[in-house]
């Protein structure tokens, strides 16, 4: 019974962490701020839910539920905010007319501002 | 159980108060200024909370069935405070670096005491007109 | 921004939590980690969010800069008013003991969130005039020096193309 | 013990988010590290809280959540209108 | 592993990114960038706190450096219309020796300091006892934090609060008045071919 609890718990957050990994090393590799954002942002959600739920194992099993709830609302402001910071992140970079790296650019020359 | 890490806390905050006092003497603009002299504060704040620390224990909020050891309260008091008026004295040194602007048309600190120089000449120059 | 779809309706959904959350942290400060500091910048952050999303001038019609500075006094009179007034109750200054003539712990808690509340209203009224005296003061400048285009966006570094 | 691990990881997805910040050719680049490094600052908040053994503590993640929404909104206007007070477009 | 080697372990981490964030505050000479950074910077310093048990820190810190303090710089950086620094980074000797010495004194006093963490240091034994076994006796708060600062040093807090009340009268009289000086004297020395189209 403990054991269950500690293996789910664990799965989940560990799951979420290397998920988080995977996207921060996304923005590491891909060109340029379009793709990176789409990196960050997608796997951020999902890893944010994981590692909640993740954390939310023991306490629902333990009966804690004032925990629990503050878990739901921290993932549910995270889920609001970051799709929207990621958006309007995207629609500045847009009006600052920065161009995406189209294939041809990035055969062109590597390096350099859009 | 903690040897290997020491007084590793400490180091990591002379090292900070250090690029802390470069930053803030050897920039020439003003807003590069004000963030040296924040790094520096943070500094202080580290060296006050790591001494509070006891490796283990638990936040100095009192509940059911602790057992753990609790950490020093009192540096949480003083660095609690210092943050808010840190925060309230930089925006006062920000305010005065937007007054410098408006006044000089710069920021950086050799251009402000050039155009001072030259404001001084005229100075002068005006009151030999004067005379 | 206030054409921004987008953040404006999430603005308007997070406006009140933002409020409700520092008047949580503000009034469970002795049970949980929060007190007066922190329930006033959260507090300012609402009201600064909403300055940012609708406008600085929408925001000053809202809460006027003379309730500010009112304010700004006010939090600090609270603190220093319970001192007097526990002066007048016959101890020293600030101990709260005094509050409650039969049951001095409580006379404790209840200086301690009053006292807490002045400390909180201080810094909320402080954060949101030093706000309002950065973001307004563009205007300011803008009235007085019409004339005068600061060479704007003459040497951009790393963004191409401001809008405007 | 897996809280730790998941910690660790955590501060791996960070160290990547700061290495792009500090190159990032662009702006843009900068902000879209920052955010990402608040988002992971709220989940090993809430990590922390519970390798601690104290996660009555998630105020803070709740915290920083919001404020991390609110510096980038101001952020974004500066970006956008190079004033915090503005309220309406400007032709 | 304990809790306590799994908090040592990831405090150093922390402490380490702090370091990589802060030479590269040095280095960036971009003003937007730093205060960037400096955001990261404030956001690691409140990680570090809650790590070190300062939750109550940990707060402020989230609600002033990653919230307020940022938006702050930008409003200044609004404000003063400077991009770049004009200096570019560069070795400068008497700086340099000041940080030296500093750093030299502090490690110098250092050395009598107890290990960080110790539970038997000369700070926990003096007067935190004193606090930790008081409060609920004599407060009968749960949060001894609140305790201290607001019944213990409440005369000390009514210090801060006057501190604070003052930098937000100081911002007022600075930022709310006529900038005509400043003004004139640009205009004069612009030369008068802008004084007609006011």
């Amino acid at each position: 019974m403990m054991d269950w609890t500690v293996i789910a718990s664990g799965v989940l957050v560990i799951s979420g962490a290397l998920l988080t990994i995977v996207g921060a090393y996304g923005t590491l590799r891909l060109p340029d701020i379009y793709t990176r954002l789409h990196a960050a942002s997608i796997t951020d959600t999902l890893a944010t839910f994981l590692v909640l739920a993740g954390l939310a194992v023991p306490s629902l099993v333990a009966g804690e539920w004032l925990i629990a709830i503050k878990l739901l609302f921290v993932l549910i402001f995270l889920w609001f905010t970051s799709p929207i910071a990621s958006y309007s992140i995207g629609h500045a970079a847009f009006f600052a007319a920065q161009k995406p790296k189209l294939d041809h650019d990035l055969t062109d020359a590597e390096g350099g501002t859009a | 159980m903690m040897e290997w890490l020491g007084q590793f806390n400490y180091y990591v905050f002379a090292i900070l108060m250090m690029a802390g006092i470069y930053v803030a003497m050897s920039r020439g603009n003003l807003v590069k200024k004000v963030v040296g002299l924040n790094i520096f504060q943070a500094s202080v704040f580290l060296l006050y909370i790591s001494s509070g620390k006891i490796w283990g224990g638990t936040a100095p909020i009192l509940g059911d069935g602790l057992t753990q050891p609790i950490s020093n309260p009192l540096p949480h008091v003083l660095i609690l405070t210092a943050i808010v008026v840190g925060v309230a004295t930089t925006s006062i040194g920000l305010a005065l670096i937007v007054r410098i602007k408006e006044a000089y048309g710069t920021v950086e600190e050799d251009e402000i005491a050039e155009a001072e120089a030259l404001y001084e000449e005229e100075l002068i120059r005006a009151e030999e007109a004067e005379a | 921004m206030i054409e921004h779809l987008v953040p404006r309706i999430l603005a308007k959904l997070l406006i009140p939590f933002i409020l409700l959350f520092g008047l949580y942290v503000q009034f469970h400060g002795d049970f949980g980690p929060g007190g007066g500091f922190q329930a006033g910048v959260i507090f300012a952050a609402g009201i600064i969010l909403y300055a940012l999303i609708y406008g600085l001038d929408r925001a000053r019609r809202v809460i006027t800069p003379g309730l500010v500075a009112f304010l700004v006094a006010l939090g600090l009179l609270i603190y220093a008013g319970v001192g007097v007034a526990t002066l007048l109750l016959g101890a020293e200054f600030l101990n709260y003991g005094a509050l409650d003539s039969h049951d001095p712990v409580h006379g404790q808690h209840l200086g301690i969130l009053i006292i807490e509340f002045g400390v909180g209203t201080t810094v909320a009224a402080v954060m949101i005039t030093i706000f309002y005296q950065f973001a307004g003061r563009l205007q300011i400048t803008r009235e007085l020096e019409s004339d005068e285009t600061d060479d704007e966006d003459g040497e951009e570094e790393e963004m191409t193309g401001s809008p405007q | 013990m897996i809280y730790g691990v998941a910690a660790l990881g955590l501060l791996v997805a960070m160290l990547f988010a700061i290495i792009r910040a500090l190159l990032g050719p662009t702006l843009m680049d900068r902000v879209m590290a920052v955010n990402m490094f608040g988002t992971k600052t709220v989940l090993l908040l809430a990590v922390l809280g519970y390798l601690a053994g104290r996660p009555e503590f998630l105020d803070l993640a709740l915290v920083y959540a919001l404020m991390n929404f609110i510096s980038i909104i101001a952020v974004l206007k500066y970006f956008r209108y190079r004033d915090l007070g503005q309220s309406r477009v400007r032709s | 592993m304990s809790v306590g080697e799994w908090e040592a372990l990831i405090n150093v981490v922390l402490l380490g990114l702090l370091l990589v964030v802060t030479f590269g505050i040095i280095r960036l000479r971009n003003l937007f960038g730093v205060v960037m950074l400096a955001g990261i910077y404030s956001l690691l310093m409140a990680m570090v706190f809650t790590l070190l048990d300062a939750v109550d820190v940990a707060f402020t810190e989230a609600a002033v450096g990653a919230g307020v303090s940022t938006i702050l710089s930008l409003g200044t950086l609004a404000l003063i219309d400077s991009r770049r620094e004009k200096i570019p980074f560069r070795f400068q000797f008497t700086p340099m020796l000041v940080a030296l010495v500093t750093g030299a004194v502090l490690l110098w006093g250092m050395q009598d300091m107890p290990a960080v963490g110790t539970a038997d240091a000369p700070n926990q034994v003096h007067v935190a006892p004193y606090y930790i076994e008081r409060t609920p006796v004599e407060i009968d708060v749960p949060n001894i934090v609140t305790a201290v600062l607001a019944s213990y040093r409440g005369f000390d807090t009514l210090g801060e609060v006057t501190v604070i009340f003052t930098a937000g009268i100081g911002v007022m009289m600075l930022l709310s008045s006529m900038p005509v000086i400043g003004a004139r004297r640009r205009r004069r020395r612009n030369g008068d071919d802008q004084e007609n189209d006011t």
